[in-house]
């Protein structure tokens, strides 16, 4: 079982790591860098299943014959892609709401919205 | 040998990343990190040798590429600025 | 072929252990510009020697060009990497621990 | 047993760049262990034989992430506040709980590369890993499910790119920005460090010449429009790095960026109306050969990852621009 079953695992812990940087940190720079985390480690997991025994690199050539899967491979390269271009508009977002709130802490804007709401 | 080499360099990046950890200057950390990324592409160079896929050095030779790059990324961004070297401005708000 | 892979063998063991020097001396080395030399001896030689050493093993001349690209990469990359990172310390008030300084204690 | 030794020390590294990034506070180190998480994931990805992705990870996770994050510190603060109790341990026991919950599952899935799981024994496995010789006729089967089997979703990916780098241009592109910023301290980088401007002139012909390698190699090895893409604009980063964003954007300017970003996306589509108006379906690259359906894919696929570099390229300047654009606070003015 722990054998055949740890890169799971450790995927696992990894997403559930960037899970808790999500979910616990008000900086939304740092959130976002814990959105990141789990996301390679869904890479790690996909990666992880397409791969077979004693198998090589999806590129033929004659002196192999046994050839990891490349779905998941393609899958994950254009998500890799994909991944980058969304973490800069959320990069991008937080940058903006520095600006207008001169902070990058969750909490902390959103306290200033409740006290504007509570003075109109 | 190919794998006693990889075990080595593995061995020699945990002691980069603890020294990454550990800092203490954030010139520490840089200079960690940027061997910590030689290292990487070590083993990547190593691990094409090993399997028979030598069009894994393309990889390889990125690598050598992305950390350049990002180490002056690093120092440019350190050196403009109010952030990083918490030694000097800690708290380092506008 | 054997005295070959011999001398593929040495280089690549030759080039761990300079590799393995420069992460310990990374580690325990006292400042930041002591533990300059240690990353170089990293970059230069211990790169250089795994790559001479994996060199020897290659068959097709593809690989070979690859294998000098990333040497040749390194080479130039890492020692520009490291003298801008020292001078950056240098500017940004960080003084070498030298000889004078330690007699001056 | 002796990949095992290496999956270990892999995973070792992963977990502790993990933890760390989950405790550190400086959010700079942070940026950086980041990218070391990356690189690590690489390897990784290269010990699954997923070369093509390792080969994406460490120009994008390693790379493009990196200086995005650390472009976005350098406009907000750098350090944040530590976390209040009140905060960390519901969020630590979510994670527990529904950590617990993913492994729980995870005991249904079949041995870590056994090869009678369900992926390998699917008759598309067979299908993409037998057939694509003879009818796509190219050896990386990475790039013909990629470019061809999927091209579908291969646009769509594209036009995400692209419309993440129009978000990001409009979010930060133009507008008086509040200066946020110190102003700049010390000169720029390259007029303190010769030895790095004498380098990067150097090596920037080389990058740009390596990554066009990368986009028409992608055929016969790992490389391919994404790769190429990220690794050009990594070149224009460095120049733009060393010799000051103005200089970068007299090279590439902002409108040629835009209309190049569409371009790609254009020439994407392009492929697919062309093939329709052949008579074929939308991205159906046989028809481009005339009566050779071998050549038609051979010339759809070399178009359709030209038009996904062009489009990722630009799109990946336009980030970089956009963030250096407002963190450099106008560069103009401060780099005297």
């Amino acid at each position: 079982m722990i054998v055949t079953h740890y890169n799971y695992w450790i995927a696992m812990v990894l997403m559930m790591i960037g899970l808790y940087v999500v979910m616990s940190h008000a900086n939304l720079v740092k959130k976002l860098i814990g959105l990141n985390v789990f996301q390679v480690a869904v890479f790690l997991l996909y990666i992880s299943l397409g791969k077979i025994e004693n198998g090589t690199a999806p590129i033929l050539d004659a002196a192999f014959t046994t050839y990891s899967h490349p779905l998941p491979h393609v899958l994950i390269l254009t998500a890799i892609v994909v991944g980058v271009a969304t973490t800069a508009v959320g990069l991008a977002l937080a940058v903006r709401i520095h600006e207008a709130y001169g902070t990058i802490s969750e909490d902390e804007a959103l306290q200033r919205d409740q006290q504007e709401r509570d003075a109109a | 040998m190919l794998l006693a080499a990889t075990l080595g360099l593995l061995v020699a990046m945990l002691l980069a990343l603890a020294r990454a950890l550990m800092g203490p200057s954030l010139y520490d950390r840089i200079l960690a990190v940027n061997s910590f990324g030689t290292k990487t592409v070590l083993v990547i160079a190593v691990i094409g040798c090993l399997t028979g896929r030598p069009d894994v050095l393309d990889i390889a030779l990125t690598y050598a590429l992305i950390n350049f790059i990002g180490t002056v990324a690093v120092l440019k961004l350190s050196h403009y600025g109010e952030f990083g070297a918490s030694s000097r401005r800690s708290g380092g708000d506008l | 072929m054997t005295l070959l892979h011999l001398a593929s063998d040495l280089l690549l063991g030759a080039g761990v252990l300079l590799v393995l020097t420069g992460a310990v001396g990374l580690h325990r080395l006292p400042e930041f510009f002591t533990r300059t030399h240690a990353a170089s001896i990293t970059d230069s030689a211990g790169a250089g020697l795994m790559l001479a050493g994996m060199l020897l093993r290659v068959e097709d001349g593809g690989t070979a060009v690859r294998l000098l690209l990333i040497l040749l990469f390194l080479l130039f990359t890492s020692p520009t990497a490291s003298h801008a990172l020292a001078q950056a310390a240098l500017q940004d008030g960080m003084t070498p621990l030298s000889g004078a300084r330690e007699r001056a204690r | 047993m002796s990949t095992l030794l290496i999956d270990i020390a892999l995973f070792t590294i992963l977990t502790v760049i993990g933890l760390a990034i989950a405790r550190i506070r400086q959010l700079f180190a942070v940026a950086m262990l980041s990218g070391l998480f990356s690189l690590t994931c690489a390897c990784i990805f290269v010990l699954q034989d997923a070369v093509d992705v390792a080969f994406t990870e460490a120009a994008v996770g390693a790379g493009m992430t990196t200086v995005l994050f650390l472009g976005a510190l350098a406009l907000t603060r750098s350090r944040e506040e530590s976390t209040p109790r009140s905060r960390s341990l519901p969020a630590m026991l979510a994670a527990l709980a529904t950590g617990a919950l993913l492994i729980y599952a995870s005991l249904d899935l079949p041995g870590f590369a056994a090869a009678d799981a369900p992926v390998h024994r699917h008759p598309l496995t067979a299908r993409y890993l037998q057939d694509s010789p003879s009818e796509i006729g190219i050896p990386n089967v990475v790039t013909s499910v990629l470019a061809s089997y999927r091209g579908y979703d291969t646009f769509g990916e594209v036009v995400v790119v692209f419309t993440a780098g129009i978000a990001v241009l409009m979010l930060l592109g133009r507008g008086a920005a509040t200066s946020v910023s110190a102003p700049a301290r010390v000169q720029p980088l390259h007029q303190q460090n010769r030895v790095l401007r004498v380098v990067a002139k150097l090596l920037i012909p080389f990058i740009l010449l390596f990554a066009l390698y990368v986009q028409f190699h992608g055929d016969y090895g790992p490389g391919g429009g994404f790769q190429a893409g990220v690794i050009f604009a990594s070149g224009l980063i460095l120049y733009a790095l060393v010799f000051g964003l103005d200089a970068a954007r007299a090279v590439a300017p902002l409108a040629v960026l835009r209309g190049l970003a569409s371009l790609g996306v254009l020439l994407y589509g392009g492929v697919g109306v062309a093939t329709l108006l052949l008579g074929g379906a939308f991205l159906e690259y046989g028809r481009l050969g005339g009566g050779d359906a071998l050549a038609g894919q051979h010339l759809g696929i070399l178009l359709v990852e030209l038009g996904v570099g062009i489009c990722v390229t630009a799109a990946m300047i336009l980030l970089f621009f956009s963030f250096a654009g407002r963190g450099a606070g106008r560069p103009g003015k401060t780099d005297e």
